[in-house]
């Protein structure tokens, strides 16, 4: 369970927010909706523990995720807005280095899979440059079905997606907190999924 | 007291340049230094009654 | 309101320093006016002719006083950094930032003053002695930290940097000093040391102590008012800023 | 894509040298710098041959300096803008491991080269066989302490306006142990004065580097991701 206490955000001289609480409980899902600007990346990036908040504290499962970084980072997972995707690698390289780096091994057969549950068949070994960004972006997504973890956190995971990916996607989120997971997402369009909570920054 | 009159003290003993120019240079260093900090702290009083005007 | 309270407890407050430090100025410049008055009164005045320099001896006065200040400024500097790293005040960054000019100031003072000095006793304005060698290098540790923090534009993001900075820094202030004085000997170009000062006679001793005192009071007057300027840029749209800009 | 359980640090190194492999001109255009520097200081100062013998490994030595320069500004950079260190930042691996793993493959990129072939540029200098094994030693214990510093600035300059020239002033003066080091084995040995001095200082620089400078980088890092 993530819990969030008395959170605040500053950005130069401006206060994005302050004073934020919240509870995210297992097999539990949460939208941050809020216009551009309102700090909405910059909350997940705290959330993530990349950003140091002004005040406030994040807690995972009672521990502060600071002092725990590594047992934290190893239950979250996190797809960020830029996606750390080498575009002079192909998309099986991608994979298999993101997932060594962070000390889980794949097997290139999973690796296979996954692309190909996203509909990459037929393109695991063209340098991503040649990719769209859509095609871009299921890559990333595939980085769900490969990589354990109990929270995910995805910013804007619907963006350049088809109708179909969507779907692929919802169910991908669906079957996750099936399982118990929890996840936390910033978009802008409403998501058919039960269970969620939504937050306006 | 060293030196017999004004003359000779500027003089230093023919090392005039030498010792001035050190001296110089450090009370030149110090009165910019004070001059620039005071200029920062005025800017920044005017911002500050300028939001007050604001306000 | 309740975001000013914040600040007070979360920081070595800047709140609180602020008026502290206002109080403490016109003291250490006091201090500073009047050492100095007394150090150049002996130095220039009352101390004897060095029978081997002549007069020329006289800018040790300044020379070896700004030295000092330039290498303890940077320990300074390295100290707070550590404080801030370790227990994240803001205030160390700040201190840090404010301290910087200064002791860059007081680096190139002392290669002036040095090479003024070198041109009559050693016939050059520069040698590549390991003294002179090490200032200029501590006097490029300065202009990078400088730089550094001035093209950072978030100041926590500017301070950390600049913590860290300042910390490598010290780590290779002695190797390099130590590097300098290995590759000296081992030239050997320069055959004049500056670590042979003449027997010093007491007053002259009374007067460069005088007038270290006097730069050690300056700095941190100095450092007190950038400081403060530095806090009011910092925060100024807090409650704390628009009560006390007044007084 | 075999052994799918190497270690991170081993991976993160497969993986920069993997990168600079699909960009080849990078590599060259750095070691070309190298030899057109050195090239360039006898134009300068003279077709003395005492003389070129004596400059010899300060010469090479800035070289090797300015060519390690020149690919620190992307050691950090690509990987900042598409969000790879990020990623690696959230790593439950150690980021410091990581961060060591990406300096050991800027050296084995931009270090290694320069030591294997400083003798040719070497004896362009006219030094004798016995100073080229020396200055190559020098160089290969010298680079990496290049490579590891260096990596401690270009962390801090990351993201950085004018972070390039920012770069060299920052790192520059932090290289002159090394510097003076390296170059005066070879010149102490060429004047009779014996080497293993300046060789035992060179290695504890090492030492003293391997251990602050990863650390430094990784809190650079994470100062520049926030």
């Amino acid at each position: 369970m993530l819990s969030v206490t008395q959170l605040t955000c500053q950005r130069g001289e401006r206060v994005l927010f302050q004073d934020l609480h919240f509870e995210l409980p297992d097999a539990h899902w949460l939208q941050i909706a809020g216009a551009n600007g309102a700090g909405k990346t910059s909350l997940l990036r705290i959330l993530a523990g990349l950003t140091e908040p002004v005040q406030g504290t994040v807690l995972w499962n009672g521990v502060e995720i600071r002092t725990e970084r590594s047992l934290w980072h190893r239950d979250l997972l996190y797809v960020g807005h830029q996606g750390a995707l080498k575009e002079e690698l192909n998309p099986e390289e991608n994979l298999f280095f993101s997932l060594g780096l962070e000390g889980f091994g794949a097997s290139p057969t999973a690796v296979r899979a996954a692309l190909q549950q996203f509909g990459l068949q037929g393109r695991e070994h063209l340098p991503v440059r040649y990719l769209s960004a859509g095609q871009r972006r299921r890559v990333l997504l595939s980085r769900l079905l490969l990589r354990p973890g109990r929270l995910w956190i995805l910013d804007e995971p619907f963006t350049a997606l088809d109708v179909h990916a969507s779907q692929l996607m919802t169910q991908q989120i669906q079957h996750h907190l099936h399982q118990g997971g929890s996840a936390i997402l910033t978009s802008h369009q409403p998501i058919p999924l039960s269970g969620g909570s939504c937050l306006t920054l | 007291m060293q030196w017999n009159s004004f003359s000779d003290f500027v003089q230093m003993g023919g090392y005039a340049f030498y010792v001035w120019g050190s001296f110089g240079a450090c009370a030149l260093g110090m009165l910019l230094e004070l001059w620039l900090l005071k200029r920062r702290r005025q800017t920044i009083l005017t911002r500050l009654s300028g939001q007050e005007h604001l306000q | 309101m309740s975001r000013s309270l914040v600040n007070w407890f979360k920081y070595a407050s800047p709140a609180s320093f602020y008026p502290l430090a206002g109080r403490m100025i016109p003291y250490f410049a006091a201090a500073a006016a009047v050492l100095g008055l007394a150090g150049l009164w002996i130095g220039l005045l009352v101390a004897p002719t060095d029978a081997q320099q002549g007069e020329g001896y006289r800018i040790i006065f300044v020379h070896v006083p700004a030295s000092w200040m330039s290498m303890f400024v940077y320990c300074v500097m390295a100290f707070w950094s550590a404080l801030g790293l370790a227990f994240k005040t803001r205030l160390s960054g700040m201190m840090t930032a404010a301290l910087a000019p200064t002791g860059a100031l007081f680096a190139f003072l002392s290669l002036w003053t040095g090479a003024l000095w070198g041109k009559p006793m050693w016939g050059a304005w520069w040698v590549w002695d390991a003294r002179l060698t090490s200032q200029l290098i501590l006097f490029f540790l300065y202009l990078g930290f400088i730089a550094l923090q001035s093209s950072i534009d978030d100041p926590r993001r500017a301070d950390k940097a600049g913590a860290l900075l300042a910390l490598v820094g010290v780590i290779n202030v002695p190797i390099i000093y130590f590097s300098v004085q290995w590759w000296n000997t081992l030239h050997q170009g320069a055959s004049v040391s500056m670590t042979k000062a003449p027997s010093m006679a007491h007053t002259m001793l009374a007067g460069m102590l005088l007038m270290a005192l006097a730069f050690w009071a300056y700095t941190i007057a100095v450092a007190l008012a950038r400081v403060r300027c530095i806090m009011l840029e910092r925060e100024l749209s807090s409650e704390w800023v628009k009560r006390n800009a007044t007084e | 894509m075999t052994f799918p359980h190497a270690s991170p640090f081993i991976l993160a190194i497969r993986r920069d040298l993997l990168l600079a492999a699909r960009h080849k001109t990078e590599i060259v255009t750095a070691l070309f710098f190298f030899v057109i520097v050195v090239n360039l200081l006898p134009l300068g100062i003279g077709p003395d041959t005492d003389l070129l013998r004596k400059i010899a490994p300060g010469a090479l030595w800035i070289g090797a300096l300015l060519a390690t320069l020149l690919g620190l500004q992307r050691l950090f950079a690509p990987d900042h803008a598409d969000g790879t260190l990020e990623q690696m930042a959230l790593s439950p691996q150690s980021f410091t491991l990581l961060v060591a793993g990406k300096i050991v493959a800027h050296w084995l990129v931009s270090g290694l080269p320069v030591v294997l072939i400083a003798p040719i540029l070497g004896v362009q200098f006219d030094l004798p066989g016995r100073s080229l094994g020396l200055l190559m030693l020098s160089l290969l214990l010298g680079t990496p302490i290049l490579s590891l510093i260096g990596a401690v600035g270009a962390a801090l300059t990351l993201g950085v306006r004018g972070g390039g020239a920012l770069l060299s002033l920052l790192i520059l003066p932090l290289y002159i142990p090394a510097l003076i080091f390296g170059a005066g084995a070879v010149e102490a040995d060429l004047a009779g004065l014996g080497a293993e001095g300046h060789f035992s200082l060179l290695g504890a620089v090492l030492l003293v580097s391997l251990f602050f400078a990863p650390w430094a980088t990784t809190a650079a890092l994470r100062v520049a991701l926030e």
